[in-house]
């Protein structure tokens, strides 16, 4: 049975797969690639990656979707009709799958749990880390104690994106008008209803992810797009002006950056313990205790950062002045 | 045998929900036009979730899983129809006419409450 | 007690310093930030190449997890002297930075300009020190990120920034990702990250047929990063348009660290022993570096901006690079490693030449600088003698790098390959001596109102300059340093 | 190869052809959003090579139930999070770029956009052009 | 002052020259007594220097090891003391000579090219005392390109493309044939070091000798051997005086000095004549030698008609190294003297009329002789010289390359030393010749095309010719003296390189 | 029993890209995908049924969640043309064409 | 701030720590306090959204409420038969037709949940929302006549209560 699941979200990917690379309505392709993250999740499920679904769907299905809509808004509905040689990419592509296929022959076979990846370094962290971090999500201790220095990276890179965007995009935000409110959906009734009242229980799930992570799929990451999801959907519909007064792009920049500092911070206080960076365990009465409190601290952080990014990049690409100009779809 | 019940109950809406939904799928291949489309669609999103969720709830007994699952349940019963409304909503402002039916015309106004959007 | 904490200090510095500087409002403060936090960067890395000098490899382990179950840092001679180069242009680079990028970027973008130009800082210095492979990939990135919008910047000037900066984008992402495919096809191999353990485990798995292909997709995918024949086509316009200053930091820096990447899997991670080697570095190294070498410089010749003519140029010098490692022998390494340092000087000093030509012209081409050399003298001296550096005449680094290199050829017995090096360089002179040809022998303009460059960027300027002329006079340091470097990496004992 | 090794491998075999096809999408498309998809379709099946290879058959989730239980191998979750991550910033960067591309050259697909280029870079031999 | 200072000082005094001139640049007149001076010091330095050669122990200085083993070094040697001696020496009356002709032909850029000239002497005097062949290399190359900006002098698009060439085949075959060669040397013996009877023996197989001296040979074109010629003639678009700094003071002389140096300390003369690796390089020698003046006989231009001559003279000191015998080594040792001071006073001839009457072509010059009785009087003294014949320093060289080829049995090369001292005087000797004896009443054949209109009458026009100004006359006659007094003193030279003939 | 609903979902979902990927018009599509996330919810729940851990209900409240959000994007999108608060004449002018 | 928004805002408050213990399943004090806070930090971003009102936290609406949604769910369960009969009939009898309801509610809320269950009850979406009606298409002329009637119109209206 497992294995058909497998397999028919497998196929499902491919036919998606082929579908982006076939469909030239720009639009059609956003939705094929929401799909293909949607199903793509759902397989992470069943491989028992339940933290990447939660991240892949979140980002794949929500975040990516939103900011190619946007692009698309700003940009082009169609792919021109392509011009160029399709022999030599198709040559490159088929030689590096040969190159991959051959590569899996000596492989472990799949779920085969004599491989050596389940031998070396990852049986540790199931063992220990009831006694070491003491909380029952191995993922999230990994990630944030074990292996936090990448974590940290990870959200140096979030941050980055955050910058980028900013420095990308930030100079060709348009000036709010007063006829701007006129295309906030807010005459949209029943939009404007079902946000209202769902926008507090959005908020609250995201930081039930964010405190519960410990426990249970989520963590930093994932809470912090669904708390920016939670200022998105409110963006879409009250306006952006509406959502820029009620939280600044000013501020959003400074969450964005005490983010990364608050994880790095975190780091630091060894130092006064004279302990290696990121090492939490001074921070508490006993090691464990000191643990927990490092990741939550350093979830928070990374929570933070990511929401920031994701409300600031929205509000960059939304706040962009579409084209004159259209074409029929 | 309350268990047995409970289970075969279980089994009843699973399987029903099952069903229903790939009737919904089915009918959305199967419509002749968008705004027909919407009414099969509808199947799944209402009925055919229900009857699953249900069905699990009824497997998981009273536990967080229950109350997730009833959570699930509510906010589709808030969202689904909001967004079948907002797409067929769209559809009409776009200009999308329906292929078998008349849009009618806008009867003309009764009173002068005016000022509904808040 | 601090000298205990200095291989994390080195990356979280400018690590923190980076959310710090994005509160600044005004460019000026962000920029002394910047400063000293680089300044702070590049004496970090000088006392590391100090204390790893003095006792071989200091490792750091992250959160004081035991090293494959942690991220472990591990500085050694290698790691710790193209951290000194990171950090020392880094540092080089923004004095000069100050003046053209308040010419050449939009206001707004002045002040985050710093917090990206320290995040990429911190991406090539967390890349290089880290002793973990997925660690490096994700410092690769933030690397990439940061480097990514700061070429796009160039479109405050020229918008073919813009096109640059995706191009690099896309075909960077797909190096990335190739890496990434090859170090979790090791990994699946042998259960572990940590590059130290990782070369342990790969032992006995040589004929792996997983292990190969990893093999392939790092190589390739590290080799797209860095600019390998053929896979350089992202290069020269991300150079050309990058505001002159982000230009300067990449040409010096962001290859070189790629570079030692490369080194750090081929050497440690699958070993001078990995069966495979040998042949890749014999049948796809050298033609690829002798191609880089060739078409890269040819093509440069026909350029007609001069900042993508560098860029071509740079390709063309990681060709030498490569073709090092090739040869698998000591003086080859040394010659690779050697060069790291010195085509970081020499191309820093002339990008920070064309950058002071694009403030008082507009933009560096051969028609802008006609009869510069006496409008800028300072200016174009630099070039010159950077230029003759880029050649390789005696007394310069460039000297030094292919004296080494055309002795690990001949040492190889490859004496044609001597041939082909040299000869290559002689491609160097043509295009170098274009420019000098336009600067001191064609009149200016009548209306030529060029005036020297501003002394925040001629001083910088020629301090490279002078670190060229003084590393090839006296390169007894640097050549230590390579040489131990090479031995290390390919575990001949010193 | 026996038929049951050979499916044991087939899991991989579907998600390099995923691979390639987002390769395929990136080099072979012009368009810049394509481009954009495809990487996100290639990076997302890299992900999925990275989980299928810490999956143990009969194993769980690694949250632990208190329970005795075989887990699967948490690593390369942990290592796609962060993947996933890298994956959105880079996207992230491509849309903005991709928007100030079509603001500069009012065109989103790669061959016009050489072609301006193109003609920008021959301009610059005339005495005084600027670019 | 220690010998090692003075070494050093012989580097920086010009150097200081150079740096003092660009200072000078703006007041021409401070700014050639500020290069006459240094001129004067540096040839007391190097006469110091000799001196205290010939009285003891060979001064020597390590400079600084640039790479570990590797080393800028410098020690006076007999071949190297000579060429130091001809380059300042020379320096002083080029410098006079080139007063008088940049400012008697009003050319631009003076400062430019008297900073460039400083260097290139300063690089000269690098090559001449180099104690390894690292170092010589490094003074080599700094002479190529210090000498690049005299080449393209005058910015003309000929000039450029002259300059092009130039440096191109200069750094083109030094970087790309020599440095090989260099680094080949030192990964086979570890050394780069100047020894007497050379490095090589035992270190490089008999079979790849040759190989080796090839990349040599032709990695140094400086010594124009025949197909590494092009730059010389392309570079004849330069001012006289720099013609003059190429062809005798130092950029030839530290070809050719380079070729001997390289074929006594780095090969070794035994090991040259035991492995036959020179033999190839006797041939191209002799080809060169005699294909060289048999273009020379074909050309109308002055000076490219001299700078053929100087390829085939040259050939000469090629030839005295391949011959692999004492003397040989000092028939072409002697030869990088005598043709420095022939050939530069045939320059400064040339110049001398340029400036005069701004005629290049030879058969424009009919009858100049008498009106400019000095010039062509040194021209006649250097051109004998030239040929080797007696009593002109010339025939010195001559004789023991001779005697060399009577050695070692090779006839050939002796039949073909004799046709080629007949060619010389084909090609040179008419030049004098017309201009005493031709076009006394007719108008010259060539120049009818200009006299038919409104052209003054040669009488008149000729009698309008007088003598170039004082600093463009005074040089050759000196020189021309010095080309009997070398006859006449040629012992002490002898005396001077007898050191390095001796096993 | 929950492999068979599981099935059902998965053939559901085939439907559902079917109709994805015909269209015809983009409004279909949107149906479609909004559809095809209800049964990816939905499949999810059963799913962590199936492998026996059904504490991963999060992520399938996360996705109703998403999927929501996504569809009013979307019509933002359309609609507008853009995600931010841009006026657009043709817009507005559809709006008051279809009305009347 | 006058007293409905504090009642409003209490009971949002209130609400969001329900749902945070029924969501939780952990009980220390740490994670209480954590709901607490998390609690307080929505409430004040609520406020700051301007989005605490009568139509996010509902509170006016009568218990007539749970009896309209079991009422509801027959209907629903109803419609779904006859839709999925339609889909399965091979001659797919459809007559989709397209109606202006009126809608009497007095409340916009009262409106919205008006037009969701329009579209909950499979055969019936509404399509579009003015003043006092709704237009709704339907698949077959009975769906329409169905919602015609104003039943479910009148059933609203009563859960509004106040």
């Amino acid at each position: 049975m497992e294995s058909v699941i497998n397999m028919a979200l497998l196929v499902f990917l491919a036919g998606t797969a082929f579908a982006i690379l076939r469909r030239t309505t720009l639009f059609s392709v956003v939705m094929l690639s929401g799909v293909f993250s949607l199903v793509s999740a759902a397989l992470l499920v069943h491989l028992d990656a339940v933290d990447v679904a939660f991240t892949e769907a979140a980002v794949g299905a929500g975040v990516s979707t939103v900011l190619m809509l946007s692009t698309l808004a700003l940009t082009a509905r169609h792919e021109a009709p392509g011009t160029r040689s399709r022999a030599i990419p198709l040559i490159v592509v088929f030689l590096t799958g040969l190159a991959l296929v051959y590569g899996t022959l000596d492989m472990p076979r799949f779920g085969d749990p004599s491989a050596p990846v389940h031998q070396h370094v990852a049986p540790r962290y199931i063992s220990a880390t009831a006694h070491e971090i003491g909380m029952p999500n191995i993922v999230t201790a990994v990630l944030a104690s074990y292996r936090g220095f990448d974590t940290l990276g990870e959200v140096t890179v979030i941050f980055t994106a955050g910058i980028a965007v900013l420095l990308l995009l930030a100079g060709t935000i348009r000036e709010p008008t007063t006829a701007t409110k006129i295309t906030a959906m807010e005459h949209h009734l029943v939009l404007r209803v079902v946000t209202k009242v769902l926008i507090g229980p959005i908020l609250l799930f995201a930081l039930y992810v964010q405190f519960h992570g410990d426990y249970g799929p989520g963590g930093g990451f994932q809470a912090g797009v669904i708390f920016a999801a939670a200022f998105i959907i409110y963006a879409l519909v009250f306006g952006l002006e509406t959502a820029g007064n009620a939280l600044p792009g000013r501020a959003v920049r400074i969450l964005l950056a005490l983010g990364v500092l608050i994880y790095s911070g975190t780091g630091v206080v060894s130092f006064f313990f004279n302990k290696n960076f990121l090492d939490y365990s001074v921070l508490g009465a006993t090691a464990q205790a000191g643990q927990h409190i490092g990741i939550i601290l350093v979830e928070f952080g990374v929570g933070m950062t990511v929401a920031a990014v994701m409300v600031s990049t929205f509000y960059a690409f939304a706040g962009q002045n579409p084209p004159i100009g259209d074409e029929e779809w | 045998m309350i268990a047995l019940l409970v289970e075969a109950a279980s089994w009843t809406f699973l399987l029903l929900g099952a069903f229903l939904v790939l009737v919904g799928a089915l009918g959305l291949v199967r419509m002749p036009d968008f705004y027909t489309r919407l009414h099969p669609a509808g199947i799944t999103d209402s009925l055919g979730a229900d009857f699953i969720l249900t069905g699990l709830v009824l497997q998981a007994g009273f536990s967080l899983v229950t109350v997730k699952l009833f959570l699930i349940g509510a906010f589709l019963f808030f969202t689904s129809p909001t967004s079948t409304h907002a797409i067929a909503n769209a559809a009409l402002v776009a200009g999308l006419k329906p292929r078998h039916a008349v849009v009618p015309p806008r009867p003309p106004e009764k009173a002068t409450q005016d000022e509904e959007a808040r | 007690m601090i000298s205990a904490h200095l291989p994390i200090l080195q990356v979280i510095v400018p690590l923190i310093a980076a959310p710090l500087s994005a509160f600044c409002r005004r460019a000026g403060v962000a920029w002394y930030l910047s400063l000293v936090i680089c300044a702070v960067s590049f004496a970090i890395s000088i006392a590391l190449l100090i204390q790893v000098l003095e006792e071989g490899h200091i490792s750091y382990l992250l959160g004081s997890w035991a090293a494959p179950w942690g991220i472990e840092y591990r500085v050694d001679v290698v790691n710790a002297f193209v951290l000194m180069i990171i950090s020392g242009i880094g540092t080089a680079v923004l004095p000069y930075a100050r003046t053209s990028i308040a010419a050449e970027i939009e206001p707004h973008n002045q002040a985050l300009f710093y917090t990206a130009y320290l995040l990429c800082l911190t991406g090539l210095l967390g890349m290089v020190i880290t002793g973990d492979a997925f660690n490096a990939f994700v410092f690769l990135e933030i690397s990439s990120l940061s480097t990514y919008a700061l070429v796009a910047l160039g479109a405050g000037t020229d918008r073919r920034a813009l096109s640059a900066a995706y191009t690099y984008l896309v075909m960077g992402t797909i190096g990335a990702t190739f890496f990434v495919i090859g170090i979790g096809l090791v990994y699946m191999m042998t259960g572990t990250l940590n590059m130290a353990d990782l070369a342990a485990r790969l032992q006995g798995l040589e004929h792996n047929r997983t292990v190969l292909v990893a093999f392939a997709f790092i190589v390739t995918g590290i080799g797209l990063k860095l600019a390998l024949f053929p896979m350089h086509l992202w290069l020269p316009n991300a150079y050309a348009f990058a505001p002159s200053a982000v230009t300067v930091f990449l040409a010096a820096t962001a290859t070189k660290a790629a570079v030692y990447l490369l080194l750090r899997f081929l050497f440690t991670v699958f070993g001078i022993d990995y069966h495979i080697l040998g042949l890749t570095m014999t049948w796809l190294f050298t033609p690829l570096a002798l191609a880089a070498m060739f078409a890269a410089s040819t093509v440069a010749i026909f350029q007609v901006e001069l900042k993508r003519m560098l860029a071509y140029s740079s390709v063309a010098q990681i060709g030498y690079m490569v073709l090092g490692m090739s040869f698998l022998s000591v003086t080859g390494l040394t010659a690779t490693i050697i060069h790291l340092f010195n085509h970081a000087l020499m191309k820093g000093a002339l990008f920070m030449v064309l950058g002071a030509i694009v403030l008082r012209q507009g933009a560096a081409t051969f028609n802008t600088i006609r009869g510069l050399g006496r409008k800028m003298p300072w200016t174009m001296a630099a070039f010159v003698t950077g230029g003759l550096s880029l050649i390789g005449v005696p007394l310069t680094v460039g000297f030094v790098s292919k004296w080494y290199l055309v002795a690990a050829a001949l040492e190889s017995g490859r004496w044609p390959l001597a041939v082909l090096i040299v000869l290559s360089s002689l491609l160097a002179v043509i295009y170098v001596w274009r420019v000098v040809e336009a600067a001191y022998l064609e009149e200016p303009p009548a209306d030529s109102k060029a005036t020297e460059a501003p002394l925040s960027m001629l001083v910088p300027t020629w301090i490279l300059i002078a670190a060229n002329i003084y590393f090839g006079v006296d390169a007894g340091l640097t050549s230590r340093i390579a040489s131990a470097g090479a031995r290390l990496l390919l575990g001949v004992a010193q | 190869m026996e038929f049951k090794d050979a499916f044991g491998l087939f899991n991989y075999w579907i998600v390099i052809v995923l691979m390639m096809t987002g390769l395929y999408i990136v080099v072979s498309r012009g368009n810049l959003v394509k481009k954009i998809v495809g990487l996100n379709i290639f990076q997302t099946s890299v992900f999925l090579l990275y989980i299928s290879m810490g999956k143990v058959t009969g194993g769980t989730a690694p949250i632990l139930t208190g329970k005795p239980e075989v887990f699967s191998n948490p690593l390369p979750h942990v290592l796609i999070l962060t993947a996933i991550v890298v994956g959105i910033a880079t996207t992230a960067l491509g849309l903005a770029l991709v928007v100030r591309i079509k603001n500069a050259y009012n065109s989103i697909e790669e061959d016009e956009i050489q072609k301006l280029d193109l003609a920008a870079e021959n301009e610059v031999d005339e005495p005084g052009a600027r670019p | 002052m220690s010998g090692s200072t003075l070494l050093v000082l012989s580097l920086l005094m010009p150097l200081a020259g150079a740096v003092l001139i660009g200072l000078a640049g703006r007041s021409p007149n401070l700014r050639e007594a500020v290069t006459m001076t240094t001129a004067a010091a540096l040839f007391a330095i190097v006469i110091a220097l000799l001196m205290r050669f010939n009285a003891g122990p060979a001064p020597e200085v390590m400079l600084q090891e640039v790479m570990p083993g590797l080393k800028l070094a410098l020690k006076i040697e007999p071949l190297g003391m000579m060429f130091a001696v001809i380059a300042s020496g020379l320096w002083i009356v080029n410098s006079i000579y080139s007063i008088g002709y940049m400012r008697g032909n009003k050319e631009k850029n003076q400062t430019r090219f008297y900073i460039c000239f400083a260097i290139a002497i300063m690089s000269a005097i690098g090559v001449a005392f180099s104690a390894n062949m690292f170092t010589l290399f490094v003074f080599y190359e700094v002479l190529s390109i210090s000498t690049y900006p005299l080449v393209a002098h005058k910015q003309t698009p000929e000039a450029k493309a002259s300059g092009r060439t130039y440096l191109g085949l200069l750094l083109g075959t030094s970087i790309g044939l020599m440095m090989v060669a260099i680094i080949w040397t030192w990964v086979a013996t570890g050394t780069l070091d100047f020894t007497k009877g050379g490095i090589l023996e035992g270190k490089v197989s008999g079979a790849l000798a040759p190989l080796l001296l090839a990349l040599y040979v032709c990695g140094i074109g400086k010594a124009a051997l025949m197909p590494v010629h092009r730059w010389l003639p392309a570079a004849m678009v330069a001012p006289t005086p720099v013609s003059a700094l190429l062809h005798a003071v130092a950029v030839v002389k530290a070809g050719v000095f380079t070729v001997m140096k390289v074929a006594v300390y780095i090969f070794g003369v035994d090991f040259l004549a035991k492995t036959g690796a020179a033999t190839w390089l006797m041939w191209l020698a002799a080809f060169s030698l005699l294909a060289a003046s048999i273009v020379a006989l074909g050309k109308s231009n002055l000076k490219a008609r001299l700078a053929y001559s100087t390829v085939s003279q040259l050939s000469y000191v090629t030839l005295g190294a391949a011959l692999a015998t004492s003397m040989g080594v000092m028939g072409g040792s002697m030869q990088i003297a005598m043709h420095a001071m022939g050939k530069i006073t045939l320059f400064f001839c040339a110049g001398a009329i340029y400036t005069a009457t701004h005629k290049t072509e030879i058969p424009d010059m009919d009858g100049l002789g008498r009106a400019m009785p000095f010039t062509y009087g040194a021209f006649l003294i250097g051109a004998l010289s030239i040929i080797g014949l007696p009593p002109m320093g010339g025939s010195w060289s001559k004789w023991y390359l001779l005697i060399a080829t009577a050695d070692t049995g090779q006839l050939v090369m002796m039949l073909v030393l004799m046709v080629s001292s007949l060619l010389n005087v084909a090609y040179l000797l008419p030049i004098v010749g017309r201009g005493f004896f031709a076009g006394s009443d007719a108008p010259p054949a060539h120049g009818a095309v200009h006299a038919a209109g409104a052209a003054p009458a040669p009488d008149t026009r000729l009698r309008a010719i007088k003598e170039a100004p004082l600093f463009c006359v005074l040089p050759p006659c000196l020189t021309a003296a010095g080309c009997i007094a070398l006859f006449f003193y040629a012992d002490s030279l002898y005396r001077l390189l007898e050191p390095i003939t001796r096993p | 029993m929950f492999a068979a609903t599981a099935i059902a979902l998965l053939v559901a979902m085939v439907l559902a890209l079917v109709r994805l990927y015909a269209g015809p018009s983009l409004y279909d599509r949107v149906l479609a995908a909004n559809s095809f996330g209800t049964k990816t919810v939905l499949l999810i729940a059963v799913m962590g049924f199936l492998t026996g851990r059904p504490d991963f209900l999060d992520i399938a409240l996360l996705y109703a969640l998403l999927n929501f959000i996504g569809t009013i994007a979307v019509l933002k999108f359309f609609r507008y043309r853009s995600l931010g608060d841009a006026v657009e004449e043709k817009a507005a002018s559809r709006n008051k064409e279809a009305s009347q | 701030m006058r007293l409905k928004t504090m009642t409003h805002t209490l009971g949002l408050g209130l609400a969001m720590f329900a749902l945070w213990l029924l969501l939780s399943g952990h009980y220390t004090p740490l994670l209480l306090s954590f709901g607490v806070a998390s609690c307080a930090l929505i409430v004040l971003i609520a406020a700051r959204l301007d989005v605490i009102d009568h139509e996010a936290v509902p509170l006016h609406l009568s218990f007539g409420y749970f009896g309209y949604l079991a009422w509801l769910g027959k209907e629903i369960a109803k419609s779904n038969w006859d839709v999925a009969k339609i889909v399965l009939d091979p001659k797919l009898p459809i007559s989709p037709t397209m109606v202006w309801v009126p809608a009497t509610q007095r409340t916009d809320v009262g409106k919205v949940i008006y037009a969701n269950s329009i579209t909950l009850t499979p055969g019936t979406v509404s399509v579009e929302i003015e003043h006092d009606r709704i237009l709704v298409h339907a698949i077959t002329r009975e769906a329409a006549e169905g919602l015609e009637s104003g039943d479910m119109d009148r059933r609203v209206d009563q859960i509004e209560a106040r």
